[in-house]
């Protein structure tokens, strides 16, 4: 059987959402894996960029951050905050967010901020950064997530970025033109929202994960019926992720030196 | 003729630069963006003459912004995001001073914040923007009103309005401005006509700069100006909005300075793992702050090994097969 | 595997350019500045494929404002100023046409323009300004409430707000923002992937480029992506604002282009001359427009001795002792 | 007896205007003849530069237009139009611009736009430019005019750029918060305006020049009372205007080679 990571999962599974054409808004970590993963396996085309202002560089190393100097190099163009993001804003883009959080709810809206209360946290976070800005404008967001009960929650301590907001049409009445969440990427499945209520339901759960497993770790209730077995990761893919996306294995090798659930 | 004889009244030392122009209570904003073109040296400058009070406004910061508050030298805090990337999700001694209750603060996004130094630089009253509708960026406010008071300070944290130029209705958030007191910020090169050059990513720093009434400029060198000058295409700043030049060579450290050197991964293990513990870390202020006695002094500590590791390719940019772990 | 196969799809020639993008009644931003990097062969196409109705919106231009209006493929017009420096203090055939009531026009200043443009570029609904006030701009508009229903023009020419972060009583000038049909620029370098780059100053070239639905780019040549991604600090915009891209040496001719030629003055000189008379100025588009059948014919008729003329000394940008009475 | 052109008399005499560390909005013509005699006589600390984006270009040849190629050479920043005006208006620097215009009032205030209605112009001219917008943010405008009665009026066809638009502290109720006319440079004299009325007034007439030929030129009235006559340029600036600022004579020589007054 082939051994991969939870790390590499995701990032196959949300890179296959990628589409020629599109411009890809990376963050760190797995996002920025899904990101490369994207145009080097399933859209050549795509056009990864960061909110720092890095435009489709050539990713020989993977970035650490994305003021990573490795987001400057090869790129089409060096340019700063406000270009990157009235880039995912742009109208005649097609602008896909790859982001992470702390807590999410049911219509896809993100906490990056706090636990607790906001004056006087349990854990602070580091802030909305470039979040509440690209689920504003993009034409799609990809939130990767830890799936656990605490973190998928029915209300959030800090709504830092918009989703589907209360669902329905609700988003489109607080003034936001386009986007919204587009789908939901975990260690356990992929979940994606419904046309017209807005509300997460499951498409997908990863080979050897129980749907159960999935509901169970779900802080608010979920339809399943739509939920297919994911295929797994071909050796093909796995090689590019690991030769060529990360080759010196910092996202991926970090997750599997540790035990595969 | 010199054409240029104004740059010697602003060249001096870092003592000189912090003493003359960052006061305690200042309002102060930082260049750079989490682990990359951090005006570190500036921010160490400040810790050892120990400011207080200061007013920082940040976009998405990390080193110097959590060296500046672990210090204590932060009073109140406008951020969009604290962290150093894999280094440090979350700043740990900003995590700290918010969870302790030891700092004012008050949060924007990115591109919110980005927006109000853009809005300073131009000389504009506001900007508009999408950004932070249903979002509770714009139901808690971190200040109270006497702080809105304060010159430097926001009346309000936002405002909304209505598009005129739309028939149906169309909600806009508006950003005050930011002018800041001070931006430091870390450059590759300065002129010795007073020039400024940054290569790689700018991030906001040029607006941070426009915005502000003061400017402290570090270099990793002071350049021939008919060289600056040969390619004007490519310079950030003129002379006129820079009040102080600090020639300081791997001033960025443990930040990137791109085409000069990499990050240090080696010191930003180091300061996560010191920033968790109080003792630890006055430790580490002791021993890379207080204890040292110049920029020069703390390169030494860095190392000749490290430097030479962090070295970039002056092509590539960074340091390829550097040990990032 | 091509890392980017796209351009092959945009690289076309002046024609198909003209004919797929730029329609009847479209709205239309030009890049350069008076004498500076006019998209002249563009403006020239468009002449030569009689496009109609054309709504101009134009900071500060000169030659191509002059030529298309001149020709009459004009119906509609935004704009701060139409000279030509020492050449046409006020273009010619512009000054005629407002004058003979010939179009529609709505003035604007510099700035104005300027900050719609980039209101465009950033999404934003609008930009605010001190500038106008007090000013005839606020007093007068070209344009009748039949035109301001079009869907590419402001519902108003302009609104009047007070900045609510202040005290006092401030008011401010709120400016539409511009997002055109079409923006044609005049480039030195587009890379084979695309990535445009352009020397010398850049007035509002990228705004006006990144505000429209559709951008056509001439150049002078295009390069090795190898070569414009060394140094991307450089570049003006990523390939995917740009929908057509043209080769066109001297494409900006009777303009100057920095680093490769310096601007025409026997051809500016004729121009204003026969722009002065109507049975001339036909002359002169039957000789210089209708009757070339290529972009190379055009040069062929400007010849080698001229050519060599305002051939750029490449360091110095411009053609030094160039005869430019 | 020295001769010399309307364009060198009036380029000196605004030239003087200019102190070190000022920043210099210079236009085409006889502005431009100013700006360059300014830092090179004057002020060598001032720095000078165009609505183009051109700053503190090194002027070997003089410009035939503000986006002459000869603005981008020696410069110390190429920038855009945005952050030129930008600068105009910085509340840190010092701005003085040189404007020139087709009819001026005794506020100071300019037309540029047309003669006659604004929808049907007798003459119609290039309109603002910039000037409507250095007008509003330099912290000084220093006008080149013509004078004769039919530039000097009452009442302006169009006012494209406010000086002290009708007196008094209306300026700033307007809501411009500095700035306004400093001076007005004509080919017969030089004029301010009063500090509480912001009347214009003469302070130097030109050497052969009365104060009837000034006030019969001028379509309001002006007081006179203070005017005295102007030093005649020296050899040494003609000849650093001639030789270093426009070694090609293009705008001294223009003028030159007309009769003088």
């Amino acid at each position: 059987m082939i051994q991969y990571s939870d790390n590499e999962m995701m990032a196959l599974a949300a890179g296959r959402f990628i589409k020629d054409g599109d411009i890809v808004f990376a963050g760190t970590g797995v996002s920025m894996l899904a990101a490369t993963a994207a145009k080097r396996i399933f859209a050549p085309k795509a056009v990864i960029f960061f909110e720092t202002g890095g435009i489709d560089p050539s990713l020989d190393e993977i970035p650490m951050a994305v003021a990573d100097l490795r987001v400057m190099t090869g790129t089409s163009l060096n340019s700063g905050l406000i270009e990157a993001f009235s880039i995912v804003g742009h109208r005649k883009l097609h602008t896909v967010a790859f982001l992470g959080a702390a807590q999410i709810d049911r219509y896809g809206n993100l906490n990056t901020t706090c636990i607790g209360d906001y004056f006087k946290p349990r854990t602070r976070f580091s802030g909305s950064g470039g979040a509440c800005d690209v689920a504003a404008y993009a034409s799609g967001v990809i939130t990767f997530m830890q799936h656990e009960k605490r973190r998928f929650v029915e209300k959030l301590d800090y709504l830092t970025s918009v989703g589907w907001y209360k669902g329905g049409n609700s988003r489109k009445e607080l003034g936001l033109r386009r986007g919204g969440a587009l789908a939901v990427v975990t260690n356990l499945g992929v979940l994606r929202f419904h046309e017209e209520t807005k509300e997460m339901y499951l498409t997908e759960y990863f080979p050897g994960v129980t749907v159960e497993k999935i509901v169970e770790s779900t802080g608010f209730p979920i339809d399943t019926s739509m939920a297919v077995e994911a295929e797994s990761p071909t050796p093909g893919e796995l090689q590019i992720l690991r030769e060529e996306v990360d080759p010196q294995r910092l996202i991926c090798q970090a997750i599997l030196a540790a035990p595969q659930r | 003729m010199n054409r240029y004889p104004e740059i010697a009244d602003r060249l001096m030392g870092l003592d000189e630069a912090v003493s003359r122009f960052v006061k305690d209570g200042c309002q102060l904003a930082i260049g750079g963006f989490t682990i990359t073109r951090n005006p570190m040296a500036v921010a160490y400058e400040i810790v050892r003459q120990r400011v207080k009070d200061i007013h920082l406004v940040c976009h998405s910061h990390g080193q110097a912004l959590d060296v500046l508050i672990g210090a204590g030298c932060v009073r109140r805090l406008e951020i969009a995001y604290g962290g150093n990337g894999r280094y440090a999700p979350t700043c740990v001694r900003f995590k700290k001073a918010v969870q302790r209750s030891e700092i004012e603060f008050e949060d924007y996004s990115n591109y919110q914040m980005s927006l109000r130094f853009l809005a300073g630089a131009l000389g504009m009253p506001f900007l508009p923007t999408k950004s932070g509708l249903g979002s509770d960026l714009m139901n808690y406010e971190g200040f109270s009103p006497d702080i809105r008071k304060e010159a430097k300070v926001a009346s309000r944290k936002y405002a909304m309005m209505d598009n005129p130029f739309s028939e149906e209705r169309d909600e806009v958030v508006l950003l005050p401005a930011l002018t800041p007191d001070v931006t430091i910020l870390h450059a590759q090169y300065v002129g010795d006509d007073g020039t400024v050059r940054i290569k790689g990513l700018t991030f906001a720093d040029i607006e941070q700069a426009k915005a502000a009434d003061t400017v402290i400029i570090t270099c990793e060198d002071i350049v021939p100006s008919s060289f600056i000058r040969m390619d004007p295409d490519q310079n950030s700043l003129p002379p006129f909005f820079v009040d102080a030049i600090v020639k300081a060579p791997y001033g960025a450290h443990p930040t990137a300075c791109y085409g000069f050197y990499d990050y240090d991964p080696k010191h930003l293990n180091l300061y996560r793992k010191v920033a968790e513990d109080d003792a630890l870390f006055k430790g580490y202020l002791d021993e890379w702050v207080y204890g040292v006695n110049s920029w020069e002094d703390y390169l030494a500590k860095v190392g000749m090994e490290m430097i030479l590791k962090i070295k970039a390719n002056p092509v590539i940019g960074y340091a390829p097969g550097l040990d990032r772990k």
